[in-house]
């Protein structure tokens, strides 16, 4: 389905309207094979709204989003290729609350690629161990703290061995101990290569990994340029001024 | 604000001082209800109990003679009550067929038999047990027509079809109306939305009296049939909106989690969002149930002999017809015992799940 | 084809038709066969009889009704009767849902206990039975002759309450209690329409009285209108014969039919009116509380209103299921349209005509009654909740 | 021949007749076994025996009040005998057809003896108990009428609902039909304190209803009718039908029961339909005296059921 | 009713029991008119409970609470005169969700004042713009962000026109970027020489305007001294620590 060459994530002339609010103009955006990229921004600017366009959580009104080289159209079939290609790890975990840690990991493989239950579990136990909480493997979500279930959410997204990753402020709902737990396993999956799109502030999560960072405003894409850059060199006002309040305090 | 006895003074005299007599207006309203209570229960014990004839065997005579109840007519008329115009010699089917509904019942209130497949086989199984056993026509039984099922085999039967049939549709009324194309969810809210508007008692007359007008012979079926059809129609509408309204209570994130993961609609559905749904909707769904159960009782307009019609065939004879609210009592004994153990195990449920769920 | 079905949009503009086209096809069968099974069995189907006289009585009507009268003004004096219930029955039950809902929350622990008592022994005995148990009390009460009297014009026997009245027709009282319901629909419109929340509060209080002036005005206008030609303005019940005579009568039966479903629906109204109490957040209390609102103030100005919000669709639900309840009128013989329509089915025979009569009527009452509460839940609902909390 | 409602019938290998959803005293109730008695449901058991010749083919269909005359368009019974009188717009406008009275029933009126109310007109004011959904509504409405006074009808839809209305004195009267009435007094504390009046507000002879269009049909319940007043008549019943059969005192008792040949065959019966009726059911006189007259517990006078050699209203047709 | 010498808040061997738990022990505290004060401690602490004694909405047991010159005892007057003249500020913001941020405003003035609508209405249109947000006028609260709800809040306090006001960890529900226009309209009000009993763990806010900080632990008052000292000093043990997890990370 993919070839090594092509990029993993290619937007262009993206638009996207809720009723007539226009949430995202004009993104063009290309990512390629093991990119990883941090997008921030201000609030209500369109970040969530644009990666969720990408796994076709948010059906866009115009444009082409190309994922992994397989068109986001109309066609059903395409939208179920991308999304067993593509995970996502949510701010809020959305674990499955009526399933064991270890049944949410084997669930989505179990179902969707038809793998025996033996299969998936011992896959699952191994992404598991992977976040580093094998031993919760039998517990109930409601039973871990965030940055368990959070981990457990990742764990979750990588037992479909999806090729690109997406992340949506996955650590802003975690109280801060819990927080550098989380990045640490984000670090380490980028460092093992993975192509990731992640909205998040961790403005230190964004300098130690990210290939590039893209800042929003208002459903555009402002800047996006690599850290130290962006970071050093901010060219846009509305980044400088966003950047002096997410740091100021 | 003065410094209250915090500590001490437990224990059930303390307590009872505390609620009941802690003031005197507070006692003054004590008494009185209490004396009220009081009276109550005498009365009732006195006519149910002190003052009562149990035995057929004197005659109705005895019973103009006492002042309290005259549970002779329901010594004299019991088989009738509980198996209506089921044949006599055959009265052990219908007695057999009731346990297995209650043995069903019971099995899967069982934890441990909470997932697809033992629920389905117990209660599938049961049914078919239950139904041919009433029915016959294998090993040798006599063939009894559903004309003459009665009693409380027939409100039973009345009560568990309806929710067999009604659960699935009711399950499929929701999916519809939550559905994001306009004009389906907008027709199935139409629909669910008259069906409740309409008392039970036109939809069953209908079904029962007015589809064989409308469809073709061979589909009208029996009576019985389309009578449990329309009754479940009634429970399904009520039924969507209790499970969409469980389905409402699942974040949404739920739903987009399993989409990102690549789970399908059908799997979505069956896997992530109906049991969640159904755990919010529990304590609706029993008291939905208990309210069906009660309304099985209407069908006595269109003609069958569930257990209020036998009942009112019981006190309907020459001899016994002062005996009418005896007879009533007892009816009203039998639906209170399951009405009250359903709604009891919805409230164990409910401290069950709360439990899991910390 | 496998493509047309994976076109996302394709596929759910057939799905729609499929779905909306079946259902129409359907009914649109049924009819259809339904008239011709009915034609080849030479059943006379139409609604002709609609204008034949129908021979006998009801027991009780709002409007002037004898057994002369066609069926169709049978038909209306039924859906008359059920509104009239309805209407008594909803208000009576929300006040006692009220009362008994505001105990289920107070402080006081044997008030709780009350409210609790109250609600598990209405709510769990089969309405029928109340209804029976109320119409048996009201019943007890001694023969005319022997009627509890009081003054010499309001009379209490077994036949219902006797009080004096106005000699005027049925029309006019029932349009001028309606012009009166109107001008208090009205002021709560008033009270609560957004169009008016910026008003002064003296001047939305004056005019509050003034529209009250000119509702009981108009009211005793069109009585006045519709009095009864050659007789005094007032009448008083005396007794003559077997019964009384004059006067307004409130029957047994209407009196034990609103009574249970005012006690029954009450128990009911009491949970949701307990459960939109409990909605409102500690918070807001407490907030109204600091800035010096009294404790009227509290309840009227933050505590009420948000719990009117969380109850009103619940409400809507329990309103419709009370209408429906009014078919047990049959049970104890009161002249409800469930029970006009079941009577006109026996003796007309005409089942299938009256049947849709029946269910559109239902349809018609309960769909308008959601419609209205609604359309005012809308009205309130608050607003801007659910993107940011 | 046999009609296509016989053809039916015989086909299906049972008779479905009406019964009542729950008791109606004395025509239709239900023993301790769960077996059907009553006066109608005889009289179904008696065309049921004519045409199988054995007790267990008839199937009562227990359906209400508003529910005959649905059933019967719709085919869910063959016949409805359920203390139903022959009226105009059923005959013209429902499309049904009747077979001969079996029962003269009269609407009568009790009141209270302490009242002191001596007949209808004495009731001015009052409030009269009425069953609902039926046609005594619409007759104590034009009795009233017609001898100038004004009552307050109260409907009920149960019987029992009706009765204890009126005996806990919130009716002054009940009207009903006859034989209900006299059951509820026979039945009451004190049958003294009740007075029927003497006016009958109306008179409704009850008739077995079929669906238009198969006179044949219609031919094979009034024959089985007129047996039972036949057999009544000639002295023929249930013990000594046999005797009668080998023995037959008349050429015409002879061929009724099937000793001679000819009373079947044109109604697509068997020869002894006759017989097999008497011996299994009872003549008419039988079938009244066992479900609502002497030997019953409510027993009720014969009155105008008589045969009309006793002074009744009751004649066989003549088997010729 | 009041005389500026005298103490806005006196608080005398006050205890306050839920059921049988102890929630405050013996406290002692008095608040001079003009004086701000920052309460922390840990959760659970009591702080909450103490400044919900000073408006009542908490009963204490014994000892004796006066504010500004008003005793609160069991005469219902008192506790009206008392909640009249101090405001106070959630940590939930509870504004009135079926009101306009205007009519939150104007609410209390009309009714408790009796003020006409138009007087009530043109003075919180004032303190609407002191917090900034006068075009939300017309707004309901659930359509605002949480920084703007907390701000119509202090400005819902301040149309009674308080001589005191509380904070409950006014800033603990929001947004990062939210908490720093809070405590922008905080300190303008600190500097307008309101009388202020701030619960908060915005440690930047106490040093920058607090005359005094008062640490609480299983309610009892533990230390309480100026910023610096508090800070720069802190004297027992539990302090220390308490500091030391606050300022960490
Ligand atoms: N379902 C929806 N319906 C209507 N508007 C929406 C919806 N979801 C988001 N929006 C609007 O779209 C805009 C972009 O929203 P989005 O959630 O993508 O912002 P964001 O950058 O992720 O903000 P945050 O940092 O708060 O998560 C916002 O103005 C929001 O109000
Ligand atoms: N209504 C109540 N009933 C019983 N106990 C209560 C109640 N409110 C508070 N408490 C208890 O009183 C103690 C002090 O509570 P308080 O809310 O004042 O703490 P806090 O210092 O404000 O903590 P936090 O920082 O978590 O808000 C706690 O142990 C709490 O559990
Ligand atoms: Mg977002
Ligand atoms: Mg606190």
């Amino acid at each position: 389905m993919t070839q090594t060459s092509e990029p993993a994530i290619t937007i262009r002339g993206m638009n996207k309207f809720y009723g007539t609010f226009h949430a995202l103009k004009d993104i063009d955006l290309t990512v390629e094979q093991g990119e990883r990229i941090v997008i921030c921004g201000p609030s209500g600017s369109g970040k969530s709204t644009l990666i969720r366009c990408v796994n076709h959580l948010e059906a866009h009104q115009s444009g082409n989003i190309t994922v992994l080289g397989t068109a986001l159209d109309n066609n059903i079939a395409h939208i179920d290729e991308v999304r067993r290609e593509v995970g996502m790890v949510f701010q809020h975990f959305n674990l499955f609350p009526h399933m064991t840690v270890l049944e949410n990991c084997a669930l989505a493989p179990m179902l969707v690629r038809k793998w025996p239950r033996a299969k998936a579990e011992e896959l699952a136990m191994q992404y598991l161990e992977k976040v580093k909480i094998p031993d919760q493997a039998e517990k109930f979500p409601g039973q871990l703290s965030g940055g368990q279930q959070q981990r457990v959410a990742i764990a979750r997204s990588l037992s479909m061995q999806p090729k690109v990753l997406l992340f949506d402020e996955p650590t802003s709902a975690l109280d801060p101990e819990m927080i550098s737990e989380v990045l640490d396993v984000m670090v380490s999956l980028a460092n093992e290569g993975m192509t990731m799109l992640c909205v998040t502030h961790e403005m230190g999560f964004a300098r130690q990994v990210a290939d590039r960072v893209i800042f929003m405003d208002q459903g555009e894409i402002i800047e996006q340029n690599p850290p130290e850059e962006f970071f050093g060199n901010p060219q846009s006002e509305r980044t400088q001024k966003f950047l002096s309040q997410i740091l100021g305090h | 604000m003065a410094m209250t006895d915090q500590m001490g003074r437990t224990g059930m005299l303390a307590v009872l001082r505390e609620r009941y007599f802690s003031s005197p207006g507070n006692t003054i309203l004590s008494i009185i209800c209490f004396a009220i209570l009081a009276l109550i229960v005498w009365t009732v014990l006195d006519w149910a109990i002190f003052s009562a004839v149990f035995s057929a065997a004197k005659g109705p005579g005895a019973c103009k003679a006492a002042d309290g109840a005259c549970w002779a007519v329901i010594d004299a008329r019991w088989q009738l009550i509980l198996f209506g115009l089921y044949p006599h010699e055959e009265h052990w089917r219908s007695g057999l067929a009731c346990l297995v509904v209650v043995v069903m019942t019971v099995l899967s209130c069982i934890p441990y038999f909470w997932n697809g497949r033992s629920i389905s086989i117990i209660w599938i199984g049961g049914f078919l047990t239950f139904y041919f056993l009433m029915k016959g026509g294998i090993f040798g039984m006599t063939v009894v027509d559903e004309q003459r099922w009665g009693g409380l085999s027939l409100t039973v039967f009345i009560f568990v079809s309806t929710v067999l049939v009604g659960m699935p549709l009711s399950i499929l009324l929701a999916l519809l109306r939550r559905s994001d194309l306009p004009w389906i969810s907008g027709l199935t809210g139409i629909i669910i939305d008259s069906v409740r508007s309409l008392p039970l008692l036109t939809i069953l007359f209908a079904f029962a009296v007015v589809l064989p007008f409308v469809l073709p012979d061979w589909a009208s079926g029996d009576k019985l049939y389309r009578a449990i059809l329309g009754s479940a129609l009634f429970f399904a509408a009520y039924q969507a909106e209790i499970i969409r309204g469980g389905m409402q209570g699942v974040p949404t994130g739920q739903e987009e989690a399993a989409k990102s993961l690549g789970v399908r609609y059908f799997h979505r559905i069956q896997r992530i969002l109906l049991p969640q749904a159904f755990k919010n909707a529990l304590p609706a769904t029993i008291n939905q149930f208990v309210i069906t159960f009660k309304e099985t009782s209407l069908f006595i307009i269109i003609g069958f002999f569930e257990i209020l019609a036998s009942g009112n065939a019981a006190y309907g004879t020459g001899n016994w017809t002062f005996a009418f609210v005896e007879v009533y009592a007892f009816i009203a004994l039998i639906y209170f015992a399951f009405v009250f153990s359903l709604s009891r195990y919805g409230a164990f449920l409910e401290r069950r799940m709360d439990v899991g769920d910390q | 084809m496998l493509t047309v079905w994976n076109n996302i949009k394709l596929r759910n503009a057939l799905l729609q038709i499929f779905y909306v086209g079946g259902f129409v096809a359907l009914v649109a069968t049924l009819i259809v066969m339904g008239r011709t099974n009915l034609q080849e069995q030479g059943i006379i189907s139409g609604f002709d009889f609609l204008w034949k006289s129908t021979g006998w009585d009801v027991s009780f009507s709002l409007i002037e009704f004898t057994s002369r009268d066609p069926y169709w003004l049978v038909l209306v004096v039924g859906i008359l009767n059920t509104l009239f219930l309805g209407i008594i029955g909803l208000v009576l039950a929300t006040v006692i849902g009220v009362v008994i809902g505001m105990a289920r929350t107070s402080e006081n622990d044997l008030a709780r206990l009350l409210g609790a008592i109250y609600v598990e022994v209405f709510r769990n005995i089969p309405l029928i039975v109340q209804v029976f148990f109320w119409y048996a009390v009201v019943t007890r009460f001694p023969g005319p002759r022997q009627a509890i009297n009081l003054a010499d014009s309001v009379f209490l026997s077994s036949r219902g309450l006797y009080a004096p009245g106005l000699n005027i027709t049925g029309l006019s009282a029932f349009l001028g209690i309606l012009a009166f319901l109107a001008g208090l629909g009205v002021i709560v419109w008033i009270s609560a329409a957004q169009r008016f929340r910026r008003m002064e509060p003296a001047h939305k209080a004056r005019l509050r009285w003034l529209i009250l002036l000119g509702a009981i005005i108009a009211t005793g206008v069109i009585f006045w209108a519709g009095r009864l030609p050659d007789t005094a303005l007032v009448s008083m019940p005396a007794l003559k014969g077997l019964n009384f005579r004059g006067g307004i009568r409130i029957s047994t039966e209407l009196s034990a039919m609103a009574i249970s479903i005012a006690i029954y629906g009450g128990a009911y109204i009491a949970e949701i009116v307990r459960g939109g109490f409990k909605s409102v957040g500690r918070g807001q209390i407490e907030a109204a509380q600091s800035v010096g609102l009294t404790n009227w103030q509290v309840f009227s100005r933050v505590r009420f209103p948000l719990a009117l919000r969380a109850m009103l669709p619940i409400l809507t639900n329990q309103y419709v299921w009370l209408i429906k309840a009014t078919t047990m009128g049959i049970a104890i013989g009161f002249a409800d349209f469930f029970m006009v329509v079941s009577t006109a089915i026996n003796q007309s025979g005409q089942t299938l005509e009256l049947l849709g009569i029946l269910m559109g009527g239902f349809l018609l009452i309960n769909f308008s009654l959601a419609a209205v509460l609604n359309r005012i839940n809308r009205a309130i609902a608050l607003k801007g909740d659910g993107l940011r909390s | 021949d046999a009609g296509p409602t016989l053809k039916e019938v015989q086909e299906r290998g049972s008779l479905n007749c009406t019964g009542h959803n729950g008791s109606w005293l004395g025509f239709a109730e239900v023993d301790d076994q769960g077996n059907w008695t009553g006066l109608d449901v005889d009289l179904c058991r008696a065309v049921s025996v004519a045409i199988f010749g054995d007790l267990d083919s008839l199937n009562i269909v227990p359906v209400s009040w508003a529910q005959r005359w649905p059933s019967l368009q719709s085919g869910d019974v063959d016949l409805v005998i359920k203390a139903s009188g022959g009226t105009f717009s059923r005959d013209t406008e429902l499309g049904l057809q009747f077979s001969r009275p079996y029962y003269l029933g009269t609407t009568v009126v009790m009141t209270h003896k302490d009242l002191g109310v001596e007949d209808f007109a004495g009731l001015d004011g009052g409030s009269v108990c009425i069953p609902a959904g039926t046609t005594i509504e619409r007759q104590v409405a034009a009795y009233a009428d017609r001898v100038g006074i004004e009552v307050e009808s109260v409907t009920f839809e149960k019987t029992e609902e009706l009765r204890e209305a009126y005996f806990s004195k919130r009716c002054d009267a009940y009207a009903q039909w006859g034989p209900t009435v006299g059951i509820a007094r026979s039945v009451s504390d004190n049958p003294e304190g009740h007075v029927i009046l003497d006016d009958v507000l109306a008179l409704e002879p009850e008739v077995a209803i079929m669906r238009q269009g198969d006179d044949q049909w219609v031919d094979v319940v009034n024959w089985v009718f007129s047996a039972l007043w036949f057999a009544e008549q000639e002295g023929v019943n249930s013990d000594n039908v046999d005797e009668m059969k080998a023995n037959p005192p008349t050429a015409e008792v002879g061929k009724v029961l099937g000793a001679t040949p000819g009373v079947g065959g044109p109604l697509g019966l068997s020869d002894d339909w006759a017989y097999n009726v008497i011996k299994h059911v009872g003549n008419y006189g039988e079938i009244f005296g066992r479900n609502i007259g002497e030997q019953s517990d409510y027993g009720m006078p014969r009155g105008l059921n008589k045969l009309w050699n006793d002074g009744g209203i009751h004649y066989p047709m003549v088997f010729d």
